[in-house]
């Protein structure tokens, strides 16, 4: 990205009022009408999380909105740091639920960036193939709830059809569908079975079947276009001042893309085109999603056709459990296996962030480690926290019908941005 | 380093200001799924859940299950380690002597608390001695009450005997008193 | 014997017999099964199998069950009033919807007259305005609903109702006009006779060939004045839940919705008869030695069939386009098909008198 | 909508990533008395810097036309309490600050320690609009006073929680007292927003 | 005005019908009502409700315009039906009738009456 193109937000534009819990709109004097206000959420058909938006309208047009959030709040911090390291990785697929995947590898790759260790080839491949299957589930299920609230249901069920492929390619290499518990500090906890990456070309296929059968059935659709065209616009300057990532970003036009800005894993040798918008209004980051789509079954199909044959575990005696030959076998393998299972792992001293392209957007992971068996402290960046701070910015001055149009197209998920 | 950037197509003609093409192309997908579906069923992906099962994977972590050495005895030798790793605290273990010194410890207690459990796998994986599968394929367990969530050693135990002529049968596992001593609270806490 | 005949021939008798019929045993019960069968055919766009799980033992009927379930479960909920709804608008406003849907009916002819007698329960002579103005009524059920339930999600759907549903009714009218023309009469009897004939012999002269634009005007404002997706803002499920009738429970809910219903039913049979011949069989006038009850019998089916036709139609309508924001639903009726009905109303007439 | 991506495709140079001392090196220029120590551990730039300086120090490396670090990404804070650690910190508190540039491509992390006893710091909100919340939530989560923020409530947590659950001296298996519903009716009608 | 009665008996047949139902669920559904039921739905929140609410509604403009137009068009249905014996000259005063109403549409245009503020 060129310098030049991008200027620092001026001070007039950081003025308190677009603050969000700022914003308290005083009725119009020359009226006998008042501010309505209204409560969208917690309990209420649109809110896919749980959040609460108190709004404030003037006939239909939003003039005020407050967002207010924790209802879902659990304390993965406060678990984490009183959990063992290993203990942490059930919790992430909790995060964001609809991308597992991708919050477990973006956890362990800040422990192994801790323990300063590479993992093998071969199970690095394996978490390009699985964490672009997630990040597929991740849009589908985001552009389908988003068009369902515009109308879509029947597009809505095809992509949660599709969606269900996925998921069973998740079971069958992890053994659960959201709750995937897969990666593990230095490699993964199982490779792929016989035949998968077969099957997974097969259900690739399906599946965008159904992205372009959804997509003549909705993106081109005058009624949907009207209904997402110029929402929600948020400059590019401001975008990046609100600390959007991911595809909310790339929507306004900004190709800020981790998996090429920070590369990790092997997506260097990998070759796919990050989408980008114009405006960045609900539209552009609903085509952004989509064509991120495709970019992601290509990019498994490249990823399938170069993943090496090899180990999926690093043999490191401190980083994983030793193998089952030895610990049924050898009194040495069951002292080390006992070992780690009651000691868990020891991290060196030091602090490390590893940011990865969750499917929303930047997924940081900040750990703090004293040498010891847990952590001090373990961090998540979430990407939606940033999004629903936006909102009252994103919908001021639309009607009350495109709140969902906008929230819908941010893609918040409750568990991740109340952690 | 050198990336490629696909704009996203968002141009607008005349086809979507009339409003009718869109809809006629959404029609004709539609209509083409109701027409397959109505006359054979071809593209339903629903299944009748009692009735229909769909298959799991060989993976599947489901309910747990306590295996049996060839004898018919427990595998599992009380050392802990599931209980450790665990991150939900939902096992809870008491060790004991077996009378037969072949047998070294035994769990006189092995309690899942199944409502707890958040199904990671993690103690399959501390298992030293294969003793703690999560292979049943169970995919709902559904009970009325909180009680019926708690899984006692008996409950857990492997239903196949791999050997007829077994050297302990079922009665020879020592019991708790009664149910209600067996289980643990919901916060995987022994009953005083 | 005698006394039941003369009875029968009384004029009043048969007009109660005919709505007794025209509404218990063709719009409700069609209206009802469309309940069922909007969930099924839905299922079938969306690749699922719908319900099929309402049973008598072991007999489940293919779903059929699920009207009954439905019914039996509106009748034993419980009936709220929120605090501080206007009880009397409260009650009244559901009378007001089903009322204006099934008033639709009084007009339709569902098979051609034998001699006097008319299988149409009345049939006066402004026709189609005066059923207009009896159904504009409707527009009450939904404000009076919005209105009084002192919910302000209910308040949003039921000023959206009216505005929409006062501005279709122009485009409503307005569309016809050239049916009007066409068929030189506002009566409903005269414009199906009308579309009897053939041109050459072949093409039957239904409405939607005379007056294609007028159909296409005229089926997308009825929708929208039967508050159906896509124009369902009214009803806005995603932004203001339920609309107007959010708090509504019971059997006072089902009457909202029964209403919606029957007014799928009206729409349909309300296009079958004035665009696509009504109860005329095309080219059966070649057959002439059929008999009169034949004839007849084949006249309420082509019009049974065609209704049916167009309630399957507006679901999957339904189920493929997404909805219109509120004001794009108003911009469409005033800036689009508003021009486009004028300019259909004015090529009409040109051609007309040019060929006359 | 399927097109020929050859057509729409364009290339872009990012500008190489620059030796990320510049920044320290800034900083140290700038304001040397500002600096604690620096750090690189696992490739991550670290400043550790004195709070008073948080603000001009920010400002700094949004606007350097050497740094220009447009995007905030994450605010933090750790708890040091009874913990033994060689990360050198003297406080018990160290507010974490997590900058990226996108037009130079670099990350930097800033530290600032908070003492317990004194638990504030200046805030940044008028820098990036991004700050507000993570600030509102390193508050909630720690107690932690941003001097001048323009909301600074509890976020994830509702308002009568008592005692900031982060700290390490909060058992993480302490009950809040249960709300009577008084209390909650209260809120919704004459609540903080009005 | 003989076969004006069916549709009032239709309209009281639908009323009546729509009264059954009402009288079915008072009669049959429990009342178990408590004051948190009673609340108007307001995403799980206490509300005040509507009352006292003033809030714009911002069709007054579209209503006169419905107005308007409503009139307007039952003036031309007449037309509409004798259009083959009015000929040229009633198409000719017709048109200059729509002519003055697309008119006042294009002005309502331009004012921004049909933009929904």
């Amino acid at each position: 990205m060129n310098a030049s193109e991008l200027t620092t937000i001026s001070a007039e534009e950081l003025k308190p009022v677009h603050l969000p819990g700022a914003i308290i709109p005083a009725p119009p004097e020359d009226s006998d009408t008042s501010i309505m206000r209204i409560e969208i959420g917690p309990a209420h058909p649109a809110m896919h999380g749980i959040v609460r938006l108190t709004t404030y309208l003037d006939g239909e047009q939003i003039v005020g909105m407050v967002p207010e959030i924790g209802y879902l709040h659990r304390g993965f911090e406060k678990e984490s740091e009183n959990s063992k390291w290993i203990q942490v990785i059930p919790y992430t697929d909790r995060l964001n639920y609809v991308s597992p995947v991708l919050n477990n590898i973006g956890y362990s790759m800040a422990v192994e960036k801790l323990f300063g260790v590479e993992i093998p080839r071969r199970a690095q491949f394996a978490r390009v193939i699985m964490g672009e299957i997630s990040r597929i589930t991740d849009h589908l299920t985001c552009l389908a709830a988003c068009a369902m609230e515009v109308g879509g249901f029947t597009f809505f069920l095809w992509f949660i059809k599709a969606r269900e492929y996925l998921y069973e390619l998740l079971e069958q290499v992890t053994g659960g569908r959201v709750t995937i518990n897969w990666t593990r500090f230095g490699g993964n906890s199982t490779d792929f079975p016989d035949g998968f990456l077969k099957e997974v070309e097969v259900r690739l296929e399906k599946v965008r079947e159904v992205i372009e059968e959804g997509d003549q059935l909705v993106t081109r659709n005058k009624i949907f276009i009207d209904r997402m065209k110029n929402i929600g616009v948020l400059s590019k300057e401001k975008a990046i001042s609100y600390g959007f990532t991911g595809p909310l970003l790339r929507a306004c036009g900004v190709p800020y893309d981790i998996r090429r800005a920070d590369p990790h894993l092997v997506y260097d040798e990998l070759d796919f085109e990050i989408p980008i918008g114009e405006v960045g209004d609900s539209y552009d980051r609903f085509l952004v999603r989509m064509e991120e789509m495709r970019q992601s079954i290509s990019i498994i199909e490249q990823a399938i056709d170069k993943i090496p044959y090899g180990p999926v575990m690093t043999r490191e005696r401190y980083l994983g459990y030793p193998d089952k030959k030895e610990v049924y076998g050898s009194i040495e393998g069951l002292i080390d296996h006992f070992k780690m299972v009651m000691e868990g792992h020891h991290p060196p001293a030091g602090e490390v962030y590893q940011p990865i392209e969750g499917g929303n957007g930047e997924l940081g992971f900040y750990l703090v480690s004293d040498g010891s068996g847990d952590p001090v402290k373990c961090r998540v960046r979430p990407p939606c926290f940033n999004y629903v701070q936006a909102m009252p910015e994103l919908a001021l001055g639309h009607y009350v019908a495109d709140i969902i149009a906008i929230f819908g197209s941010i893609n918040m998920i409750g568990g991740e941005l109340d952690r | 380093m050198k990336f490629k950037v696909k704009k996203v197509d968002r141009s607008e003609g005349l086809k979507e200001a009339l409003y009718i093409p869109g809809i006629a192309v959404g029609l004709k997908h539609t209509m083409r799924h109701f027409f397959r579906n109505i006359v054979g069923k071809k593209d339903v992906v629903t299944i009748q859940y009692p009735e229909e099962e769909r298959p799991v994977s060989q993976r599947w972590r489901g309910r747990h299950r306590l295996t049996r050495r060839d004898d018919g005895f427990l595998k599992c030798v009380a050392c802990y380690m599931c209980e450790t790793v665990c991150p939900a605290k939902c096992i809870h273990i008491e060790a004991g002597e077996h009378p037969d010194f072949s047998v070294e410890k035994y769990p006189v207690r092995f309690d899942i608390d199944e409502l707890r459990c958040v199904f990671c796998g993690l103690c399959v994986e501390a298992c030293p001695k294969q003793a703690i599968r999560m292979d049943t394929g169970v995919i709902g367990m559904a009970y009325h009450s909180r009680e019926s969530f708690n899984f006692t050693r008996d409950l857990l135990r492997d239903a196949y005997t791999p050997n007829e002529k077994t050297k302990y049968t079922d009665a020879d596992l020592p019991k708790p008193p009664d149910q209600q001593s067996a289980l643990p609270n919901s916060r995987g806490i022994p009953a005083p | 014997m005698q006394l039941v005949l003369e009875f029968l021939a009384l004029p009043f008798v048969q007009d109660v017999l005919k709505i007794l019929f025209i509404l218990l045993l063709f719009a409700m019960p069609l209206g009802t099964f469309m309940t069922l069968m909007e969930r099924k055919w839905s299922a079938a766009v969306q690749d699922r199998i719908g319900p099929n799980r309402a049973n008598i033992g072991s007999y489940r009927g293919r779903g059929l069950l699920h009207i009954a379930a439905d019914a039996l479960k509106s009748i034993f909920k419980e009936d709220l009033i929120p605090k501080g709804a206007d009880k009397f608008l409260y009650t009244i406003a559901p009378f007001f919807s089903f009322m204006s849907a099934v008033a639709v009916f009084a007009i339709i002819p569902i098979a051609g007259p034998i001699g006097d007698f008319k299988f149409q329960v009345t049939d006066v002579e402004p026709g189609l305005l005066f059923i207009f103005a009896i159904t504009s009524l409707g527009v009450y059920g939904a404000v009076l609903a919005g209105a009084s339930s002192n919910s302000k999600f209910a308040l949003f759907g039921g000023t959206r109702a009216s505005a929409q549903m006062i501005s279709y009714e122009v485009f409503l009218g307005l569309s016809l006009m050239g049916l009007f023309m066409v068929y030189g009469s506002t009566q409903v009897s005269a414009i199906v006779e009308g579309q009897g004939e053939h041109w050459f012999g072949l093409i039957p002269k239904w409405g939607v060939f005379t007056q294609p634009l007028g159909f296409v005007v005229f089926f997308t404002a009825l929708i929208a004045e039967t508050k159906r997706a896509p124009f369902d803002a009214p009803e806005g499920e995603s932004e203001i839940v339920a609309g107007y009738f959010v708090e509504y429970s019971g059997m006072r809910w089902s009457s909202f919705m029964l209403a919606e219903y029957i007014a799928i039913v009206g729409v349909a049979a309300l296009i079958t008869t004035l665009f696509f011949g009504g109860y005329q069989v095309p080219w059966l006038y070649h057959w002439e030695s059929a008999p009169q009850w034949l004839v007849t019998l084949l006249q309420f089916g082509k019009f049974a069939s065609f209704t049916f036709i167009f309630c399957w139609f507006q679901i999957q309508i339904r189920w493929t386009v997404p909805k219109f924001r509120f004001d794009q639903t108003m911009a469409l009726g005033w800036k689009k098909l508003l021009p486009v009905a004028l300019l259909n109303t004015v090529v009409t007439a040109i051609i007309i008198v040019a060929l006359a | 909508m399927p097109e020929e991506s050859s057509a729409s495709t364009e290339s872009t140079e990012a500008s190489e990533p620059i030796e990320t001392s510049v920044v320290i090196n800034l900083v140290q220029q700038e304001y040397p008395a500002a600096m604690l120590t620096t750090h690189r551990h696992r490739g991550d730039e670290t400043i550790a810097l004195k709070r008073e300086f948080i603000q001009p120090v920010c400002r700094l490396l949004r606007d350097h036309p050497d740094c220009r670090f447009e995007m905030f990404v994450d605010l933090t804070a750790v708890d040091y309490l009874l913990i033994e650690t060689d990360l050198q910190q003297t406080e018990r508190f160290e507010v974490v600050y997590h900058l990226r540039s996108l037009s130079k491509d670099h990350r930097i992390r800033l530290k600032c320690p908070v003492p317990e006893d004194d638990c504030q710091i200046p805030s940044i909100h008028m820098l990036w609009h991004a700050v507000n919340w993570y600030e509102r939530e390193c508050y909630d989560m720690y107690g932690i006073h941003f001097e001048g923020h323009p909301n600074l409530t509890r976020i994830l947590m509702y308002e009568q929680f008592q005692g900031h659950p982060l700290r390490k001296d909060y058992p993480v298996d302490k009950q809040q007292p249960l709300l009577e519903l008084n209390d909650v009716e209260e809120r919704y009608h004459y609540g903080r927003f009005e | 005005m003989r076969e004006y009665l069916p549709i009032l008996i239709m309209i009281l047949v639908g009323i009546g019908l729509a009264g059954v139902f009402t009288a079915i669920s008072i009669l049959f559904g429990p009342k178990l009502s408590t004051e948190t039921k009673q609340t108007p739905f307001e995403s799980g929140f206490l509300t005040q409700g509507t009352e006292g609410q003033r809030y714009d509604v911002k069709f007054f403009m579209t209503a006169l315009v419905f107005l308007v137009f409503d009139v307007e068009v039952v003036f031309l249905y007449p037309w509409a039906v004798q259009i083959r014996e009015l000929h040229w000259p009633g198409l000719i005063a017709a048109l200059f009738f729509i002519g003055v109403l697309v008119l006042g549409l294009v002005y309502d245009w331009k004012k921004g009456a049909l933009e929904w503020e």
